[in-house]
């Protein structure tokens, strides 16, 4: 895969073209129909939530959010094929990775309305909390594949990053320990053409993302990543490799983010319609759902009466993270050290005395 | 330093995108960049504007990493320039801690004079606008104890200009915070001429007899509404705006503790360590025998800031101000 | 906490690599690893002979990036292991400041007590070796100020060996402050058992009436050299070894503090911002009223740390302190 | 050149084989005799200064030093190219490069020695001080670039770094900006095999370090170090390509520290005698020689001759700096800022008062 699809001369991988047509046999990944759907299907969910959300937060219903929308394809064919077991790095675009998980809509919630709480994922396995500096979360993951690879255990990372993120030094380094310590973690470059407002060729000279895994001995590929299949078989072809010891891999995922970099974000500053609409014939729904109803395994009816359903338990999760309890004094205190530190229990216990100072005061 | 006044009402993101526009304009080795503040003016819009008038050679957008933002423009300054960078919020600009520590606050020294480093390095900071984690952090405290940085913190749009101007003609690096939570909040006249605030001197905002209150960026408003609180309990505050924690204005504090024997100072930092404590011991090696109660310090914790759900407990209240300065008057 | 006593003389790099020893037989969780420290055994040879013992799994060098090896640190921790990394200087640690402060420091508090941290991070700090540039440094008032790290420094073989079984014990995030200046210089005889010293109480050295001294790190030993001219002088000197920075030991400072009215805080870091103000603060805030004197400091200039030649200007000589001392007593 | 040697199938770059023979003529540069002997000649000046102050240092008249034995000819080649106009952006280990643009020997010595006056370069254009944080020079390089382009100077900056220093976020940073500002830096990475006692297998998976230039989109090349003319027509030509605006260019220049990394490090614990002697043969020096000797135009006499010389020329230097006037006080104070701060100003008063008191109880 990685000699066919060489990113030295900025090959892509794909297998379906933007009608949904597959143009790529050899690749195609063995997938039942069930399976097939049950991508799209998480997908629709995902863009949902996403869009859902967007909208809470212009109700002031929720801070800052940084949304997926037109990206779902990376973290539904990384979720389809992570394991409990398995290690998920994120970065903060990857939602449908984060449901795979076992991580539900509630905590990430949660989490942009301002609760620490957002990030326990109780009933997800061996995923790291959201990562907000920038490429950071990259050497964890080869920290973390240091310890899977020390204890020989049967697990894969999957970490994640953007294309702004590729610039930072923590990347390097990441790719860098990760080669030479030969560990199972797979890099995947979300490339959604910008960070913030920056497009891709401020970001570097380089050709192209994955040919970047060179410079570290590892292999690398670039792929469709509005294409299920590809991601999917390209996923699943490195997690086979990482778990046989083949060491890390880097993908780039070439895909557009269709939405604003946050909900604080007006991209109309920096780039054009046009580039918009070209983008908006590769999403990576509509090509799979033209698969899907080709195939005749998907109705455009079928999908208005699940967008509602879904649209349903968006709200119903998002009210249970509204009524969640106050944020507790506490909780700003405790989890700094094992134990609390004697100075800090001082500090918030000077503080409590001033908040009782201040209810005799009303 | 103030030209023929002409004013205009202007908040700090007005003000200090006044102060490039002038910059710029007189001085053809003023660049500005880093990440988006060129075609988009930064995520603030503190640089709005500036690349359309420009041009994309003087005004421009970095990849993302801010060691090389800080890095190159040592180099860019060593050849000249006098490069203005921003760090997106301030809690980014930690992989950037080499380049300002090892070279921007050095290069003059290890060279013995020979090389320069006139760079501002722009950060927004400090809590208090419902942001993620990183977006919240007061970490002044480590800049002020590197040699060879200049760390400058304004408290009004006057002031952003004035100082601004002051950094980009300083020929040493400036670590300039901007306290993001008063980027809009706080309006006022400001002159649209070329004026400089020197760097260094504090500002000695308003008078008093009972207790001086030391205070900078963002932390000036919210003493200021301590003051009302203050003011009806019948306590005179002296309010000293530090303008800049190194150089630190020692004369103007110890003058102040001279005459009022006691002392607050408020900051967002985390309690220690902080520039409080400094503050303090100021005081104490300088006024030691006027101190009528034990300096005072209303700070953060020693936390993490909590996300916006938590904040408000970590945020300091005019009411913590107060109670603080009450208690230290009743001493 | 001490066991059946085996003792033997050791200096610092013994009681260190003694410690590791012991930790690496008995938790297979524990790795090492840094630049140079493998094969060679650390450019102080500190690690010396632990890979051949436990193989280079266990005990390996990394490439040559320090951000790398607190980050990794941050991802093996997570996932269980108690790594042990080196940054091979002090002054070489600001690339890894990132990842210590945002991560290292931060990984329980974000994700509510789930991950935690077990990471030492040694460092050797200070002056005194005829060094380059970079390799004189004692920067812990940044540490100290870092929400969520432990700050230790040891002063003697013994404290180091107890210490650094506490740390690697923990699970916190520990920054570990090696004196290297003293790494050979001081010998004792140190249980050969495991021992473990607790971090966050201080060890009053030596008990005194007149004054309180407060050190760490290398700054013990020159106190303890200052009190021989205080002797002969006829002052009895309190010292307090902190042991650590973070947590600090209020308790012990203010104790004494009110004893004996009068104190000094010797470090060897830049003045302003540094761990001399805090103590300052803290026996303001504890012991005002018993204070007899300005809490004094003895520390670096607010300059870089000068080259070979240059640098006995701005060691501190137990003259320095003395002179300090005396001035205290004398106020 | 960069297609003929492509790092991708690690090609290295060379002219002369170990016995001094051209074996390559299609890209001998067009050299006079003359140059070629001077460039022996400073590089041979360059070895026996470095020899020379090993042995001080072992005497205790210096501190640490990190010799450049078996390293010459990069420096040397960049030393010959480079002109007064141009930058240099050095690391640690290229004497000749400093000799060649004006720093004297016993400027070098008074580093080494402990004042930063030897960071002054009085008689020396357009260099930066050592940089002892690993790789963290090559930003400033990339950022001298910018200065060239930005004010069309007809200037290239020559860039130094180790392959340990490659590993660092600062290394991938710097090219990568570099790269995007397409500024004419010479990135020069001296591969002597190690980092201190760190092999460079251990520093990264990659094949060869030229090949990271793939990942910045610029060119790259993997040069015998050992070879002068080899790195003289790698140097040569990416030079005249960066003045034409090409960009910067990478050279990974393959030698071997034949010394210790610094005079406190020793060898022996790290790498076996073979591999010493391996190297051994392929000394620099030894090959230019040959080449010379073949050519009738240097003779072993008269290299003794003029060692004796040199070592004169050398000691007399090093005596100077042995007698350089103490360090004042001043010194320790007055280059941290344009104007000394206040606080500073009291800081060195309250010193020199303690300095007074000192005096008086003596
Ligand atoms: C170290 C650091 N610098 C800056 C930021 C501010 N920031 C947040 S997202 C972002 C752009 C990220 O771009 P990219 O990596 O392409 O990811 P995307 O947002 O496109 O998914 C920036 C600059 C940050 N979070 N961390
Ligand atoms: C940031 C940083 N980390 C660690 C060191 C300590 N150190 C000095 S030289 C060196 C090895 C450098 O290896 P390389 O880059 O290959 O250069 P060489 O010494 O072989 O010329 C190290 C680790 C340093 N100077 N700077
Ligand atoms: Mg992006
Ligand atoms: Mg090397």
């Amino acid at each position: 895969m990685f000699k066919e699809y060489d990113p030295i001369e900025d090959k892509m991988f794909n297998i379906i073209d933007d009608k949904g047509v597959v143009v790529n046999k050899k690749w195609m990944p063995k997938l039942s129909d069930e399976q097939i759907v049950k991508a799209y299907k998480d997908m629709l969910f995902a863009r949902t939530a996403d869009l859902q959300i967007v909208s809470y937060q212009r109700q002031g219903r929720i801070y800052t959010y940084p949304p997926n929308y037109g990206q779902e394809a990376i973290a539904g064919a990384v979720g389809a094929i992570m394991r409990d077991e398995d290690w998920l790095v994120p970065a903060f675009r990857e939602m449908g990775a984060y449901l795979a998980k076992g991580v539900t809509l509630k905590e990430i919630f949660l989490y942009f309305m301002g609760y620490e709480d957002g990030s326990l994922f109780k009933g997800a396995k061996n995923i790291l909390p959201m990562s907000v500096p920038i490429a950071s979360q990259y050497l964890h993951a080869a920290g973390i594949g240091y310890e899977i690879k020390y204890n020989k255990k049967d697990q894969v990372v999957y970490a994640f990053v953007g294309d702004g993120g590729t610039s930072e030094g923590d990347f390097h380094e990441a790719l860098n320990f990760a080669g030479v310590w030969n560990v199972p973690v797979v890099f995947i470059v979300q490339n959604n053409q910008y960070g913030i407002s920056t497009p891709f060729k401020v970001q570097t000279a380089s050709k192209n993302i994955a040919i970047k895994s060179v410079a570290y001995g590892i292999e690398g590929i670039k792929v469709d990543g509005n294409d299920y299949f590809a991601m999917y078989a390209a996923v699943e072809n490195v997690t086979k490799l990482a778990k046989e010891g083949k060491g890390p891999f880097l993908i780039e995922a070439v895909t557009y983010r269709k939405g604003a970099h946050t909900t604080s974000d007006d991209p109309t500053k920096y780039r054009t319609k046009e580039e918009e609409e070209d983008w908006d014939k590769k999403d990576p729904l509509d090509r799979l759902r033209a698969f899907l109803i080709a195939k005749k395994l998907w109705t455009v009816k079928e999908e208005e009466k699940l967008v509602s359903q879904y649209k349903k338990e968006v709200d119903r999760q998002f009210e249970e993270a509204e009524n969640y309890p106050a944020y507790p004094l506490d909780d700003a205190f405790q989890f700094l050290y094992e134990e609390m530190p004697d100075d800090l229990k001082k500090q918030k216990f000077e503080h409590e005395k001033f908040l009782q100072w201040k209810e005799t005061r009303k | 330093m103030e030209g023929d006044k002409k004013m205009k009402i202007m908040n700090m993101v007005n003000a200090l995108n006044d102060a490039f526009d002038i910059e710029l304009k007189d001085d053809k080795n003023v660049v500005i960049y880093g990440e988006d503040v060129g075609v988009e003016g930064g995520v603030f819009r503190v640089t709005e504007g500036l690349q359309k008038k420009y041009g994309k050679e003087r005004v421009f957008d970095s990849p993302l990493a801010e060691s090389a933002i800080v890095g190159t423009a040592v180099g860019m300054a060593a050849a000249g320039l006098r490069p203005v960078v921003e760090m997106q919020f301030s809690g980014f600009a930690y992989p950037a801690f080499n380049q300002i520590i090892s070279h921007a606050a050095r290069m003059r020294n290890r060279s013995r004079g020979r090389y320069q480093t006139p760079i501002v390095i722009r950060m927004p900071y400090g809590g208090g606008i419902n942001a993620l984690e990183h977006h919240s952090e007061s970490m002044e405290a480590i800049y002020g104890h590197m040699p060879g940085v200049k760390v400058v913190i304004p408290s009004t749009p006057h002031d952003a200009k004035g100082l601004m101007i002051s950094a980009i003609e300083s020929n040493d690096t400036v670590i300039f915070m901007e306290p993001k939570r008063i980027y809009r909040a706080i309006k006022q006249e400001v002159s649209e001429d070329k004026f400089s605030i020197p760097i260094g001197k504090a500002n000695v905002i308003s008078s008093g007899t009972d207790i001086t209150v030391v205070a900078y960026g963002s932390m000036v408003r919210e003493v200021q509404k301590a003051m009302v609180l203050a003011k009806e309990a019948g306590i005179s505050v002296e309010l000293i705006d530090l303008r800049s924690i190194y150089p630190i204005d020692r004369d103007t504090i110890a003058a102040s503790v001279k005459k009022t024997g006691r002392i607050v100072t408020v900051t967002e930092s985390p309690k220690s360590f902080g520039v409080a404590s400094e503050i303090t011991q100021i005081v104490n090696e300088e006024a030691f025998l006027n101190l009528e109660a034990p300096p005072a310090r209303v700070t953060g914790f020693d936390t993490i800031v909590p996300l916006p759900k938590g904040e408000h407990h970590y945020l300091i209240s005019p009411e913590k101000i107060f109670y603080e300065i009450e208690k230290t008057v009743k001493y």
